[in-house]
């Protein structure tokens, strides 16, 4: 393993601090517990908070600032961050309109943002985003796995928030785009943990792994290399799969949009997200891929984001996320954003 | 009772560092590869708060033992193993001791309920190829040989034994609890990471008192 | 090698019909010659126009836009653009005020927009940026390369052109920027070229390259690996020692700003930037290790910028810019921008 | 002799190819690595324009060819190579010819001045560790020979001699023009691999009018 890196163990440590310096117009960032803020809290607004493991970055922490995020709480290296951190975070930023945690669909997260939850004075609410279809969970109870999608949840939550809607609106906005996107990632290298010491997974080297997740977790299978095109067709129509169960279980639950939601996918925002080592050469080519299929099936795609937004340390590889975006979400996802990552 | 939790703490750190690759390997297959780093870093957080314990009553001192591992472990190991200890301090503090000692089955009873809060935390049951499946089976059989007065080391033997079989009961199963529950039928084949650092662990408790004994 | 492409030979075009569908609200994207405009071009101001091998992504095309450049001709990949694509660019974007080429100090690039500068029939004039300190040019006469201060360069000179600057004007801000900056990077992985199929070089487990270039050209040495803070101490060392040298000459250049520049550094913007596969954890790393030195000189880091803004495909590794800023190139750097890679 | 530049180029195509690796691992060495891929580029394209060259004079082939280069190679060689053919193409067209068709001393000549074009546009001399250190003493031999009125097979051979000689010359050679230039000290020991490429081009091209001669 080779890091530009001191001791392992102060990586975050030293990594927040730089982060703390390029951005002090922005954030503050506190330790033991960590966790960042907006430089300038907000008032009179539904508090955003979330967190997670390390080595997403820019997720959460670049994601903090107006229109998005009041507070992200940054675990280790891939590990869900603890209660004393969203505690310290949420005494901070809540702001009389509650707190909205937004958590990855995983174990670790939830449970310990649950316990917050539980200890918090104020009330509160959790969007769990769970986009991830790799993993299709026909026998098991987890659900879906939470991966890049969570930055289209963080960015119109947050641009409701900034409106002052309350707890119940930003929770239900948050549930509806979770409920609206999909997303499916593929790995071509493994990363590597810093403190593990070497790479998480092998991947011979005319192997892909299908359906990765953002911890090197193994997805649906694995295969052969092959074109991009090949590899993008088999991602879009997981996508367009999960998407069209997924609207109409929507609808089911929100009866009064039902006409709404259980007709043809039409609009969507496009979302192709680096892991870490993929340059921006072959992520606009992948973005150019998906767009081909997408226009043929008829879909108009009428926003975009290409880069590393969620990454998996150093992995090569990047994910697709197609979320079916209405005038709501639409106008969310324009609102203005100043963050670390995020900016118009 | 405060020196056990010492030497059991100092023998858990002993019995972890000398299974590293095992465990960091097993959540490498059907995880994320950080369960021994997390354990490992909570443990070592716990060993530094010695003077600390030493100074508090036992119930008092596994309450601090939890809420310390829940902030430092981080994922779901911490905050389940954290609320086992706050769980399992509560317990005694609410059971009545004598000369500042507890009963065996205040003991046992105050497991299970550090066990009963993991159940509860991770909504899972016995067979979902967690640690629960280590410390179910070794709780129920604390539970019962306390209440059959065996000795200590007799039961040290029996949770030591109930704790293998549970560790190795996960390597078939098919994992619906935790990460590797996104891998559906590929997480069998391999022991949880959390099953195998309990067994771990209770080993490493049990022969300290052992010893003690 | 395992890239996320199709062909080799059509990477460039694939991934520019990605950039132009990502992007459509800010640039058009022409072929055959390859060249890209902002969406609304501008006018009554100087046209600037850069360009260079692909493979640098966001540079160049990701920087075309308002407050930045006006046109981008990208090349294949490390290898130069051709005459043909900067005349058509210059024909398209040219509004009555004359062309400034900004240029990486490359033989190739050098001489391909030497020879379009000579067939254009506006009037123009060319900024050369070679701020890679790495190789220390005793003996040669082919100068530094340029590297990632490229980016502080176009961005700044991009703001004055808004202004309505003429090209000399702009010429001369060039040049001055790139004269009060200093950059050095260092590689833990070599990058792989597509067409070529393997790695550029060799590296060992515990071998890093000490002043990589940023097509994975050797630089000082090759060195063993040691902690980010050592890295950085080396870098950062090159940096202030290039920048004294620098700042007398350009002085002597221009008598009447002696006094300002012979001066000891006093406020500077620090690029960290990342080579295409570092996680952004070690980036900020780098960043807060730098910082400290800096600070220790008695040197304010006045403005920051980490990321990924130049790299060389999937090289692991990051690059150190140090920018000597004036009052006048603070302005300019804090003046809106919006592209696709720089926004505020 | 349109015909003849066909050949030529068929024959340059084949020789490059044949050579991929080792020019490949040159600009490896102490370029960037893509200087095979620029040139083989570039050949590909002129191979494509057969008919269109075939339709036309020699002079203007050769500046169509140097055209496509220069807009096709990219990189330090494109522009150097395509300069080379424009400039080649030009001195043919100031040059009287007969039944159209040049004297060996015009095509020397133009080919003196393709040289020249290259050496004025990279400002680099004789010895800088280029393309030149096999193009200049090839230029000078060739007008050497056609003034001497030598037969072309002899011509070829001179030629091929040069070639390599200037080639292999560039081994030892500090790099102070081109990429490799950057290197200093550590670009000892490498044959450019713009050298090379013209070494391996004129070989074929040599090799290629012996067998029409
Ligand atoms: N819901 C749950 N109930 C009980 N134990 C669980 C649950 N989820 C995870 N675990 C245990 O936690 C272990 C993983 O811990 P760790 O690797 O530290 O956290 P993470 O999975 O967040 O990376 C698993 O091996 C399993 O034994
Ligand atoms: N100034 C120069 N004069 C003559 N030849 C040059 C000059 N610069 C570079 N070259 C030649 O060009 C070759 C490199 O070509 P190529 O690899 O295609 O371009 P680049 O260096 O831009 O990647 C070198 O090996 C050298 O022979
Ligand atoms: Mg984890
Ligand atoms: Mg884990
Ligand atoms: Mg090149
Ligand atoms: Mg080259």
């Amino acid at each position: 393993m080779k890091k530009l890196i001191n001791q392992v163990d102060d990586i975050l440590t030293e990594s927040l601090a730089g982060f703390a310096l390029a951005h002090q117009d922005l954030v503050s960032v506190f330790y033991e517990p960590n966790f960042v803020t907006r430089r300038k809290q907000s008032t009179n607004k539904v508090a955003l908070i979330s967190g997670g493991g390390s080595g997403h970055e820019p997720l959460h922490t670049g994601y903090v600032g107006l229109g998005m995020l009041d507070a992200a709480c940054p675990g280790y290296v891939f590990t869900s961050p603890s209660p004393d951190q969203m505690l310290a975070a949420a005494e901070m930023v809540e702001a009389n309109k509650g707190v909205l945690f937004i958590v990855k669909n995983y174990a670790g997260d939830v449970m310990n943002f649950e316990v917050a939850a539980e200890m918090l004075t104020c009330k509160s609410a959790t969007v769990l985003v769970s986009d991830d279809v790799a993993v299709e969970n026909s026998t098991y109870t987890t659900g879906q796995r939470g991966v890049a999608g969570t930055v289209i949840v963080e960015k119109c939550v947050g641009a409701l928030a900034e409106t002052g809607a309350n707890l119940a609106d930003c929770k239900r906005l948050g549930d509806k785009v979770n409920s609206r996107m999909a997303s499916m990632g593929v790995a071509l290298s493994s990363c590597t943990v810093p403190a593990a010491g070497k790479p998480t997974f092998d991947l011979a080297d005319n192997e892909l792994e299908m359906g990765v997740g953002i911890h090197g977790e193994p997805g649906r299978a694995r295969q052969k290399m092959r074109d991009a095109d090949l590899i993008v067709a088999e991602m879009v129509a997981a996508l367009l799969k999960d998407l069209k169960a997924k609207q109409l279980c929507y609808s089911e639950n929100n009866p009064q949009n039902i006409s709404e939601n259980i007709s043809a996918i039409k609009e969507v925002l496009l979302l192709v997200n680096g892991f870490g080592a993929t340059p921006q050469m072959e992520l606009y080519l992948l973005f150019n891929s998906a767009a081909k299929l997408l226009q043929a099936a008829g879909i108009t795609i009428s926003r975009s984001l290409v880069g590393n937004y969620t990454t998996a340390l150093d992995m090569a590889g990047a994910s697709i996320t197609i979320c079916a975006i209405d005038a709501e979400i639409k106008k969310l996802w324009d609102a203005p954003v100043n963050t670390a990552a995020l900016h118009w | 009772m405060q020196t056990l939790i010492i030497k059991a703490i100092q023998a858990i750190d002993h019995a972890l560092t000398e299974r590293e690759t095992e465990i960091a390997e097993l959540d490498r297959a059907i995880g994320d590869g950080d369960h021994y780093i997390n354990i490992k870093r909570g443990v070592t957080v716990v060993q530094a708060m010695q003077a600390e314990l030493l100074n508090v009553d036992a119930d008092v001192a596994l309450q601090k033992i939890g809420m310390k591992l829940m902030s430092t472990v981080g994922g779901a190991s911490g905050v389940l193993i954290g609320g086992f200890f706050m769980a399992f301090g509560k317990h005694l503090n609410l059971a009545c001791k004598q000369n500042s000692t507890y009963a065996t089955v205040q003991i046992a009873a105050g497991f299970a309920a550090g066990v009963e809060s993991i159940r509860q935390r991770g909504k899972a049951e016995l067979g979902e190829k967690t640690m629960l499946d280590v410390l179910i089976p070794v709780a129920e059989m604390y539970t019962l040989m306390a209440a059959n007065m065996s000795s200590n080391i007799d039961i040290a033997k029996a949770l030591k034994l109930a704790a293998t079989a549970g560790m190795l009961s996960t390597k078939d199963l098919l994992a619906t609890k935790g990460r590797a529950a996104f891998l559906g039928e590929r997480s069998k084949g391999h022991i949880d990471a959390g099953a195998k650092s309990c067994e771990v662990m209770i080993h490493a408790v049990c022969d300290s008192i052992g010893e003690g004994a």
